[in-house]
């Protein structure tokens, strides 16, 4: 319980920090490093696959994209002043929510609901219906299936944009062709 | 002690309004994108911790299980395995468009493009 | 043929007009002549309903349920038969006019022009013809929206601001107003159809029936009830035929039509009469009257002073509809044609006048008689009419109103009417008055200016001096003229007409 | 372009690149016993070309696997995995209904359904990752 | 096959879309693309039919039954609303200007379809599913694509518009996920049903109470409820036009149906109004915006700004339906669902035709177009006149059965409003006849190829049609409005 609290802290030390930097470069490597941390929160958690997945693609993929467009946008973030209307708003949704959590069943609670409803049936069938160990495989792929063909649909839909937007040169009159500013890590404030 | 129980989504909660902060207050747009990423992952982080169950294992049967395990609540790992690829799903895009409003304006960061907008219509 | 199919023929006939002038608008006589055909035959499918009207026989027509136990539906009845007599027999003198005058004036826009006329008629024909509120709020909107191309016809700015005060006013009252109050009357008693004795008796009482009542004579803003009058002289700027087809024809008309129907069919005279819910409209309906003739006296430009006018003598039909006793109803649907017949004569000389001479303002037109005898002759008939003098029509509808106020027990409004009447002498009689007695101006700068201009107008006797606007304009307005006439005489048969309607 | 003072770079990432498309395989098809599956594998897999393609450059990955290959793999990624699908529907089930595809054993058909899927997931996520990291690159050198 | 229908329905343009970039000829690709909108009309109709005769139709994914699968579920409301999203698209992708001013790299319309199709999916499969999570997945899928279609729109505005929804899309998507997660967490479900089922004796908790929050929030974010609206003119703006005709026509009518499903079917109207009093909540936003977004409308000077605009408004004659939470109120919210998008889409293909003439979508660029493209011009008035609600054309009957929802519920004040609001889009429709009328030509053009007016007609007669003959529309839509409220039909 105390390493997941550490870990925690940790967490919360690394968002801040990513939110305070103005190297959007050192931000992105903290965001995977952020990734990293939530990985190994989750395999404490018991979510391998999740943590798995997060570390693929938090600190691999999402990492590698955001250097990769930083490196044709330029990373140096103009400083700002703070403002107090995002504050507001922020409060009053953390406040929604802490008022959320005061119901909720405490952590690791085995008589949590959720642990009584669905899920065992999840687990028996599993290993009845399937013999295969792994249960979050069995649910992803056969219970849930679907949701899954959709998940695949929302990657091949980021494809397409992707695809759409970066493919090829177009005519677009009013487009000032600004050159990407390869690599550097001042980035320009044109 | 329910206090103590639920620290978790409390440390959730504050990991949310940080990212959410980021999105609304920030003005450079890969900016934005890093703050919704780590909204996100504080949602997964909240979803992955309420399905943990105190000396439960992994969902993984192992050789030999004789029905007396207890596992970890599998369905949210399987919802939030969906919820990181639209993460990063979105991140793609939001990167991409990125790149192209840098092509067309010169500039990522909103209060710009803002001014620009406006005095271009 | 049966009656069902005669009334669609009626409707049918002058959309399907509509539709021909538009698709012939490269050949203009081929368009005059579909605008021709379909007003001759409309007049003619109308008079072969009145015959199953006046024997009694109830006709009704349901097209399509637009919403649950509430269709698009068609119904005969006397008033409706009398305004669709109205509007489709005044239609012929128009169109001939309207030919005239456009012709006269190498108008453009000819095609829009005849098409939405007779779109307008077909809308008001479809008011006429009502079978519940429904049906007659569609028809009234659509009469609303097919008339603003005529308002605007001229498409200047003068003419758009015109048609934003025309549209504005019509569209605010009937949504606003009219609207509410159809929806209301839905609600409060699951119906809209036209019923003798009406349908809300029992269904509301109290100030609510007085409110209802507001709602529809302002939301019928077509009445021209003040404060919501100022569409009617606005607009004026339209050519001349459409003032006619405004105020005499289809459009005002439409307005009272549907206050007196909603006050035979809706309330039913004896609910309203039991509440006292109508006494304020009175008073309201009064101050039109009088105030708008006090205008009219004021207004030198002689359209304005004739839309004043009609302000002022719909006031009288809405005041019979107050009333709401036997005489006060049949005193205000027999002004409708009266005041038809005469304002539409009064116009067709307005507009004669402005063909021959182009003048619009009352004291240009000194001596003006001399030139127009026709002309002026038959303004002298149409004015005497609006006043109220036998042997006009107009005279018989002014004494049954006479009559309903006094079986009101509402003698004050007797007083009203003739006080009306001597205003309504005060802003005619004078123009008559210029025209015949006055002398013309010794150097005319319009004498002769168009037409006619071939024989100098100095020229010595009677006829020499005549310069008559074309003939396609004086042939309809001496007609109407003469109409005024044969009205006083056929009063009878309206008052059969009249008589069968259920009031009770 | 800078090949030449990355040898080492080149010579390592030589040894690792079969590696880590071996790593992504295993991830692939250990899917229903370990943790892992198709997207993590799809990933993976990306991660190996992506490799590839910084340091031996975007010409040399296109040679390796050409863009008109990237495009068609996402789009059959997706449609093998529907095609599953469909095709239990031809085969009696609803759809997605694995236990259709094999009459005898539905748990073998289950076993056979969920390897094929995985597959599908793992074909379309790399080759969309990879199609993304083609066009920023085209963009960069653009 | 009959009984896959419910699925087919959406994995149809989920799959088609794949097969577009496999066949990538742009011909074909049209041709393919419009094939399988119409396919999935006709489905839709059927599955209409079935669910009017037979009731209640739902087929668990993957033979798993709820609450272990996922159950798609269509009653009264989904099959309706299956209708409109078809139908819609099968006018709008094969219209002649589906393309105008898009700016797609050269030979890769065939993305820019496959995205069209996505949406399409996305849309569907929402409207459909019975299974909360899914529906978060499915939202994705539209907001995705849409993000791309209005990213290609001709100017650079347009990828900034697109940014800003992208962000304001994800934190609504994520606030739903959130509200979701809270439902589960006390339930232990995710299968509407279930929830709809299990959830009566938890009302009182305080994580039930966040989660509908956070799902409200999140529903209207995606709704563009004012005050939430700030995404929409700008998105609306500048994608391309069909694009814009496409997504008025039917992103916001399904948003609309997530939040009453959620509403209704999940929490109950009783917890809701009784207990909650959203309509306190609700009714002056719903109002505000009638009011805002009309008086906005009147001082645009583009015309896609324009209808966007007084789209805001027509969502508030939406919510306002909501709200009443009575039969008579949510029919005509509903039937005003169907008519808003026959007349939006009309409206803005007959746009999409403009801006292919003139290159320009300002208020300006039609004007004294009456006579040079009288048949575009003509859509664009007829529809405005609908916009209006003038007897005779669709918008006339909701905003009837809006008005006599407000009298049954007492609402005499709402009643009025309703009508004084619906004068001030005279002004502005007002404004657009006088410019199309009376205003001097600044082109020199012709009308538009039928490919492209026959689309806007279709829709635009429709509004017409339906006007009068309301069998089709006021059928359903009280029909849905009945199964909402569990009111045996």
């Amino acid at each position: 319980m105390w390493i997941e609290i550490l870990l925690f802290g940790l967490l919360l030390i690394t968002a801040v920090t990513i939110v305070s930097l103005n190297d959007l470069f050192a931000a992105a490597m903290l965001s995977g490093i952020f990734s990293l941390l939530c990985a190994s929160l989750f395999t404490l958690m018991d979510a391998v696959d999740v943590a798995f997945t997060e570390a693929a693609v938090g600190a691999g993929i999402s990492t590698v994209l955001m250097i990769g467009a930083l490196a044709l946008t330029g990373s140096r973030e103009c400083q700002q002043p703070t403002r107090l209307g995002p504050f507001v708003v922020v409060l009053l949704t953390g406040a929604m929510l802490i008022y959320g959590t005061l119901d909720m069943p405490a952590y690791g609670d085995p008589a949590a609901p959720i642990h009584h409803h669905v899920a065992p049936e999840y687990i028996a069938g599993t290993s009845a219906e399937f013999g295969i160990p792994n249960i979050v495989t069995a649910v992803l792929a056969s219970y849930r299936g679907f949701d899954t063909l959709g998940e695949t649909a929302v990657i091949f839909t980021a494809g397409v944009g992707v695809m759409a937007l970066l493919l090829g040169r177009r005519k677009r009159q009013d487009e000032v062709q600004v050159e990407p500013s390869e690599g550097d890590h001042k980035g320009e404030n044109p | 002690m329910e206090a103590l129980g639920i620290w978790n989504y409390w440390g959730v909660v504050l990991l949310m309004m940080v990212g959410l902060y980021t999105v609304i207050a920030r003005d450079h747009l890969v900016k934005k994108l890093i703050g919704l990423g780590i909204f996100q992952v504080a949602v997964i982080l909240f979803y992955v911790s309420m399905g943990k169950v105190t000396g439960g294992t992994p969902p993984i049967i192992p050789e030999g299980a004789d029905g007396s395990e207890v596992y970890s609540n599998p369905l949210p790992h399987v919802l939030m395995l969906t919820a990181i690829v639209v993460g990063v799903a979105t991140l793609a895009v939001g990167l991409a468009l990125v790149v192209r409003i840098r092509e067309a304006y010169g500039t990522v960061e909103e209060d710009e493009l803002q001014r620009m907008n406006r005095s271009g219509s | 043929m049966t009656p069902e199919s005669l009334l669609l023929w009626a409707l049918g006939l002058p959309l399907a007009g509509a539709l021909g002038v538009s698709l012939c608008g490269r050949w203009p006589n081929v368009r005059e002549a579909v605008t021709l055909t379909s007003t001759v035959g409309t007049f003619a499918c109308v008079l072969g309903i009145l015959q199953y009207v006046l024997a009694g026989q109830a006709v009704e027509l349901e097209l399509v349920e637009v919403f649950v136990g509430l269709p698009i539906a068609f119904q005969l009845e006397p008033l409706g038969m009398l305004y669709a007599l109205v509007a489709s027999g005044l239609w012929i003198p128009t169109a001939l006019y309207g030919i005239g005058y456009m012709r006269g004036h190498g108008e453009k826009n000819q095609t829009r022009f005849f098409a939405c006329f007779a779109l307008a008629i077909f809308a008001a024909l479809g008011i006429a013809f009502a079978g519940n509120l429904l049906t007659l709020f569609l028809f009234y909107e659509l009469l609303t929206f097919s008339t603003y191309p005529l308002v605007t016809h001229y498409g200047d700015d003068e003419a758009r601001k015109a048609g934003r005060v025309y549209l504005g006013n019509l569209l605010f009252t009937s949504v606003a107003f009219l609207l509410l109050a159809v929806v209301t009357t839905w609600w409060m008693t699951g119906t809209l159809d036209f019923r003798p004795g009406g349908i809300l008796a029992g269904k509301a009482e109290g100030p609510m029936v007085a409110i209802l009542l507001g709602l529809f004579a302002f939301g019928a803003g077509k009445a021209a009830l003040m404060p919501f009058h100022r569409w009617l002289p606005a607009a004026m700027v339209a050519p001349t035929p459409v003032s006619a087809l405004l105020h005499a024809v289809a459009i005002v008309k439409a307005g009272v039509f549907t206050v007196l129907k909603v006050v035979v069919y809706i309330f039913g005279i004896d609910f309203l009469t039991e509440q006292g819910a109508s006494v304020w409209l009175m008073y309201a309906a009064a101050f039109t009257l009088l105030s708008a003739s006090v205008i009219a006296l004021t207004k030198t430009n002689l359209k304005a002073r004739l839309a004043y006018s009609t302000i002022s003598q719909l006031a009288y039909i809405v005041l019979g509809a107050a009333l709401a006793t036997t005489a006060g109803v049949t005193g205000a649907a027999l002004h409708i044609p009266m005041h038809a017949m005469g304002k539409i004569t009064l116009f067709f000389c307005a507009g004669a006048i402005y063909v021959a001479t182009h003048k619009k303002d009352i004291r240009e037109m000194d001596g003006i008689g001399r030139r127009m005898p026709f002309t002026m002759g038959a303004f002298l008939i149409g004015s005497l009419s609006i006043i109220g003098l036998p042997p006009m029509g107009g005279a018989w509808s002014k004494w049954f109103l006479a009559l309903g106020a006094a079986e009101a027990h509402m003698s004050i409004f007797i007083g009203v009417l003739m006080l009306g009447s001597l205003l309504s002498i005060g802003y005619l009689m004078p123009i008559v008055a210029r025209a015949f007695f006055c002398r013309a101006p010794e150097t005319d700068p319009d004498a002769g200016s168009d037409e006619g201009s071939d024989r100098p107008p100095q020229e010595p006797g009677f006829w020499g001096a005549v310069n008559e606007a074309p003939a396609l304009c004086v042939i309809p307005l001496c007609a109407t003229a003469l109409g005024t006439v044969a009205l006083f005489f056929c009063v009878p048969f309206f008052k059969d007409l009249l008589d069968l309607i259920v009031l009770r | 372009m800078r090949m030449r003072e990355k040898v080492l770079l080149r010579v390592a990432s030589k040894a690792f690149i079969p590696l880590i498309l071996l790593f992504a395989l295993y991830v692939q098809f250990h899917g229903d016993f370990g943790p892992g599956g198709g997207f993590q594998a799809g990933v993976i897999f990306a991660a190996g070309f992506v490799l590839f393609g910084l340091i031996f450059g975007l010409e040399a990955l296109q040679q390796v696997v050409p863009w008109s290959v990237v495009e068609r793999a996402v789009a059959l990624g997706l449609l093998v995995y529907g095609g599953v699908g469909v095709s239990c529907i031809l085969r009696g089930g609803r759809f997605l209904d694995y236990g259709a595809l094999d009459h005898h054993s539905p748990m073998h058909g289950q076993h056979l359904g969920i390897l094929i899927i995985e597959l599908g997931v793992g074909l379309t996520v790399a080759a969309t990752l990879l199609a993304i990291f083609y066009a920023m690159a085209g963009r960069g050198r653009a | 096959m009959s009984e896959h229908l419910s699925a087919l329905i959406v994995v149809l343009p989920l799959l088609a879309a794949p097969v577009c970039l496999l066949l990538k000829q742009p011909r074909m690709v049209r041709a393919w693309t419009s094939i399988v909108a119409w396919a999935c009309l006709v489905m839709a109709w059927t599955l209409l039919e079935r669910v009017h005769a037979e009731g209640v139709i739902t087929y668990s994914m993957g033979g798993w039954d709820p609450p272990l699968g996922i159950e798609y579920r269509l009653d009264a409301l989904n099959a309706y609303l299956l209708v409109i999203v078809t139908g819609i698209a099968s006018v709008v992708f094969p219209s002649g200007a589906i393309l105008t001013d898009t700016s797609l790299p050269e030979g890769k319309s065939h993305l820019y379809f496959a995205a069209l199709l996505l949406c399409l999916a996305g849309l569907l499969g929402i409207s459909s599913t019975g299974d909360l999570f899914n529906v978060f997945v499915f939202v994705e899928i539209t907001s995705l694509s849409s993000y791309t279609l209005i990213s290609l729109g001709k100017n650079r505005q347009a990828l900034t518009a697109a940014f800003s929804y992208l962000v304001m899309g994800t934190i609504g998507g994520t606030f739903l996920l959130v509200g979701i997660g809270f439902l589960y967490q006390v339930t232990g479900t995710l299968n509407m049903q279930d929830l709809a089922l299990r959830l009566p004796e938890l009302l009182g908790s305080r994580t039930i109470l966040a989660g509908f929050a956070f799902l409200m929030v999140g529903g209207s974010i995606k709704l563009a409820v004012f005050p939430l609206h700030q995404w929409l003119p700008n998105a609306y703006t500048h994608a391309p036009a069909a694009v814009s005709a496409f997504i008025a026509a039917t992103a916001t009518k399904v948003s609309y149906y997530l939040l009453a499903r959620i509403i209704f079917t999940i929490f109950g109207a009783a917890f809701v109004f009784d207990a909650l009093h959203l309509h306190w909540l609700l009714l002056p936003l719903a109002i505000a915006a009638m009011f805002a977004g009309s008086l906005a409308a009147v001082f645009q000077t583009d015309l896609k700004r324009l209808l966007a605009y007084s789209s805001i408004a027509q969502i508030g004659y939406m919510t306002l339906g909501l709200c009443m939470a009575s039969e008579t109120g949510l029919t005509g919210g509903i039937v005003h669902l169907f008519n808003h998008a026959l007349m939006k889409g009309g409206l803005f293909l007959a746009v999409a035709c403009v801006v292919m003439r003139t290159g320009s979508s300002s208020v300006s660029a039609i004007s004294g177009l009456g006579r040079k493209m009288p048949l575009t011009m003509a859509a664009i008035v007829v529809g405005g006149l609908s916009l209006i609600g003038v007897p005779g054309t669709a918008g006339f009957i909701s905003k009837w059965y809006l008005v006599v929802g407000a009298l049954e519920k007492g609402w005499y004040a709402v009643s009025v409003l309703i009508l004084l609001s619906s004068l001030i889009a005279v002004v502005y429709v007002w404004r657009l006849v006088e410019t199309i009328f009376f205003g001097d030509p600044e082109h020199e053009v012709c009308e538009v190829p039928w490919t492209s007016w026959l689309p806007t007609w279709i829709l635009i007669g429709a509004t017409l049609v339906f006007g009068f003959w309301t069998d089709v529309t006021v059928g359903g839509a009280s029909a849905a409005a009945r199964s909402l409220l569990g009111v045996a039909p």
